[in-house]
């Protein structure tokens, strides 16, 4: 059985992972994903090199599927503005189908 | 006129040094636009196996040690580490287009530690057979921390004031406030002082004395010459950031390293008439400030002022700070203890 | 010349990661991607940190994109009976545009 | 507030990321994300294993996200013809929605 | 009573080896939330360099040895290690609050065997010079691939028995049944026995001796030393895990350790009385079945029994079991050793 | 007779030999389907590491040579380098069922030169005793770069010619035209050469002694023997990929390392004559030639030739290219040289 969700793709540095992911429990968020990278943003620079010395500046892309998009809006939009206003990172959205609707 | 002649001299013979050729030598490759990199992982490893190392040492010694000795250097160490947060402030934020987050960010990386510098150092005294008390590296915490935190402290005393006023209403309820007891913690867990503390506990409380000879201290020199080539072409790819940010950065990052080693330097002086502080002792303590954090500095000084432009503190230290410590202030300092003392 | 197909992610650890890729192919995907990552879900604990010793528990996310949304539905649902029913993974479907419609 | 946008994924081998950032650059956008991974194609093998003595050949996916559409699929094509035409590699766009339009 | 005095005194002089203090102080960093940790891939290539040390220096000797000695000792392994993990199934899966199918790969990671532990072991017999076989090292294997491979076939058929019923019929039909062949080649295709038989065939067939002395020997040290930090570091991060689950595994992994190493250790005084097993092969036999697969058991189980927690597993052996072994059975084995025989 | 029989008693003596040994170990591992790996990064270092010691002990001993007795090697490793680019295309090109893009790639990777394999040609001239110039390693580029450059313009040419009629209009115009500057700047760029270059600057301008003693020549054979295990792991991998392509790729790679090395050893017993070019020099000379590129060679040529299929390149050289070279070519090589000079 297929259902409606929502993804959030937060991209932002690694030394703000733990706050983001402290939202996203708080939000009732069963799951998240986290993947390294490296990117450029408009804000400042961004270690997308190959050595980096500070290896903290590293972009994370952290995915968590919910089940209900408003949900999704409020977890995007406290993440807007506790962890990102003034610092650097993205969020954005899109539907996804999902199984197993329980485990969201 | 003499001094300043042999300090060529050795400044010339310094070129010739591993540590200062292999530095050099990482900066022409990036200059030529090498693709040569050490993996991030192998450069994480050489520092723990480099501050383990020193850590081990000092603590295999310290057991011996008259530790009452430490207090007024580490004292001292505290004091630099504040007047050059405060120095930096004053002096960096008067200038031209610099924004006074991005200053006090810049000086806290200054006042705070590098520890492959001071390895570097260390390696240079044992080489040319300066001695220096046991404890030495355990001042490193002392001038590290409180630069961290001081900085931490002002950036975001400035951030409120000068704050963003649409935002700030809706921040302020929800950010904490500036907890010192938060940041000092943090700054010990980080992996620099982390990796030096288990070293200096291990030295003291076990016999590594095996290990260290057959492992740690072997490696020591090839792995600070591998790490020299890595801050190399860091310096070289980083200017590239420097250039995006105000000029005087630069004049600042040149000036700084021998500014603070002068200041930590004199301190150190005091030191050594009051309480007898090796010479050797005043020379690392010189270069504990004259260096400036490579580590654990700026992902600290990101978590703690995020909206401070990395590209001005990261630049300016790694860029002119940290290779103008070594190439000038570690020949520098150690010849002026030969003519003081 | 765009094309609607269907992206299937499949998120799961990374000792699953061969049964996986068994089953695509089997089902006829002509390409696939693989990420490494850490994460966090209801079933178990996962390996999210930093150290891992045991390497294997670590989260992969395998990325498929098919033209048929029917494939990409019978695909999902062979993934979930087979591979994923007792075991950490979840799968999402959603739709993308791609290019040259002969490569998938 | 919400805003439609475009994500543009491109996976490629890592010896080509530099075009393609090129390409992106001059296209307006203004920023990227860069993650490595591994994986299979039609077009000729890939390394998707785990050593890997050739490390450019690794996979990587490079994503951009623009307000328009019409840049996206601007982007895309003008990828597709530069930098994917007898090498391999795959773009795929999808519909996000992000917040704070003017970083975009 | 004085056997039990010179243990304790052994203990206290243990606690500064180098061994169990860098195990320690790993411990004690997690403990204190330091953000210290060793690349993953220093990790894998530490490991990798000391199996290969072992494996040459066994296949190195063993070319001179006398291989029918071997025979007893291999079936006591392989004895020990498929008691071990009926002993596990019985005591565990009785406690409340234990599933049947966790019990079993708890006991099958209990019966599996530590590559780092073993090491540990052997640098203390090297240390003190307490002699053992060459072909020791050739045990592991045997013990290690039996306990694994019953493990999972007991948690399958565990499953199987009282499995959810709904979704049984279409597993049964689509999941292929337990093939011992299939797990026992798994198990020798991990990396580390992989890399210990590496070195065995290289020791045995090859001439190595040059670089077995320039290089696999001097870092034999050094690695482990770093290999138990890491070890440590680790324990401390699993014993959240360990919360989570029923505390009966906690009182599992303190107790087996040692009752492991004692089945094995009177397995090999037989062995000793019988054939002439070198106190020192007894030693490492109890090491062996004390010790606790770390590297590749956990993935084999997960593999193997998916639905089995890994927190239960994983999170007893590493935090408890490996700790327990390293800083109690080590020392305890030895001085018993030393006693007996 | 004597001379084929002395070279099977050294090919099976060279069996034992530690380099070749771990090779064939790697393989097996490989072949037995084992999990074994090192971490890339490792490799990486590992490279790294091999180069600069290389380099450094060229640039050392460099100080005091004679550089002009480098100009005829140096020039006939150019010409070997070209050779081997323009036969490869001669004879592969018309093979049944070889793409001539591909054959051109291939060929190129074979005129390239492997770092690890002339690391492995040193070590095993070192253990002999066979002396060869200060300067040799220097000659790496030499050939590297010419056949790499080679290769990549005459396989644009080829495309260009036979190329794809639709897209050939709207590529032309975009894309831009082949620049040999731009290919040597990219060659000279990359992480191998980048290495090799380092060290040889380092080694003459400064005073690495003391670290090449304690850290570069000490790790040198260990590392090597660990590039080689890797290498066989390799080679045994790529093995599957050999097989979707043309059969004449296998003969091809059997042939051409012991051709190749065929010419340069004629090529360098010449400068032998004519300006005493010393017997290991003609056979590292030689080594260069049979070895194919590993690390750099690749990514050159994928960006180079982007539509040339990988798997025929990269499978003929790993798989069986560099095994060929370092079990055959090696002890061939060097005795041909005893016989010869
Ligand atoms: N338009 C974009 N598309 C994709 N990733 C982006 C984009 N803008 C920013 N990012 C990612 O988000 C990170 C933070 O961006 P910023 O907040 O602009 O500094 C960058 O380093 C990128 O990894
Ligand atoms: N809601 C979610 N959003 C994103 N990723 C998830 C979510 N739930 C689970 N995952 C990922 O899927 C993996 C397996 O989840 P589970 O099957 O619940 O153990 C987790 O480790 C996460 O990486
Ligand atoms: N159908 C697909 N789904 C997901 N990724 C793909 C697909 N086809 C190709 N790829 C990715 O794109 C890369 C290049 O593909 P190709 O151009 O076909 O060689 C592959 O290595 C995969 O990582
Ligand atoms: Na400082
Ligand atoms: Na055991
Ligand atoms: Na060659």
């Amino acid at each position: 059985m297929k259902h409606k969700a929502t993804l959030i793709s937060v991209m932002t540095e690694k030394v703000f992972e733990e706050e983001v992911i402290e939202v996203l429990l708080q939000e009732g968020a069963k799951g998240y994903t986290i993947f390294e990278g490296g990117g450029n943003g408009p804000f400042h620079m961004h270690q997308s090199g190959h050595i980096s010395v500070a290896d903290e500046f590293r972009i994370v892309k952290i995915e968590v599927i919910v089940l209900d998009s408003e949900v999704a809006d409020g977890i995007a939009t406290r993440l807007m503005e506790e962890c990102l206003t003034d610092r650097p990172g993205i969020v954005s959205l899109s539907e996804v189908d999902i199984f197993r609707a329980q485990k969201f | 006129m003499d001094a300043i002649l042999s300090f060529f001299e050795l400044f010339l013979k310094g070129l010739q040094t591993p540590t200062l050729g292999f530095l050099l030598g990482g900066m022409l490759m990036a200059a030529m636009g090498s693709r040569l990199t050490i993996p991030d992982q192998v450069y994480k490893f050489i520092v723990f196996v480099l501050l383990m190392k020193i850590g081990l040492r000092g603590g295999m010694e310290i057991r011996n040690a008259n530790l009452e000795e430490l207090l007024l250097p580490a004292l001292f160490a505290v004091l630099t580490g504040v007047i050059i947060v405060y120095l930096g402030k004053i002096l960096l934020a008067k200038l031209p287009g610099i924004n006074v987050v991005d200053a006090i960010a810049t000086a806290g990386l200054f006042g705070a530690v590098s520890a492959s510098t001071f390895a570097a150092g260390m390696l240079h005294l044992d080489d040319i057979g300066m001695e220096y008390e046991a404890w030495v590296s355990a001042l490193y915490p002392f001038m590290d921390i409180p630069a961290l935190v001081l900085a931490i402290v002002l950036g975001r005393l400035a951030i409120e004031k000068s704050g963003s006023k649409e935002e700030g209403a809706s921040l302020k309820k929800k950010r904490k406030p500036v907890s010192i007891n938060e940041i000092v913690k943090e700054s010990l867990q980080g992996s620099a002082l982390s990796a030096l503390i288990l070293g200096l506990i291990l030295g003291l409380f076990t016999q590594p004395e095996p290990v260290y000879e057959s492992f740690y201290l072997p490696l020591f020199r090839g792995f600070l010459s591998i790490l020299m080539i890595i801050m190399g072409i860091e310096a070289w790819q980083r200017l590239s950031e420097l250039r995006r940010v105000a000029h005087w950065y630069a004049v600042y990052a040149v000036i700084a390293p021998l500014l603070h080693g002068g200041i930590a330097f004199g301190l150190g002086a005091i030191a050594h008439h009051m309480t007898g502080f090796s010479p050797g002792g005043v020379v690392l303590l010189a270069i504990l400030a004259s260096s400036s954090s490579d580590i654990s500095g700026p992902p600290t000084l990101r978590a703690g002022i995020p909206s401070a432009n990395p590209s001005a503190y990261i630049g300016s230290s790694t860029s002119i700070g940290t290779p103008i410590c070594i190439a000038i202030g570690i020949p520098l300092f150690t010849e002026l203890a030969t003519i003081v003392f």
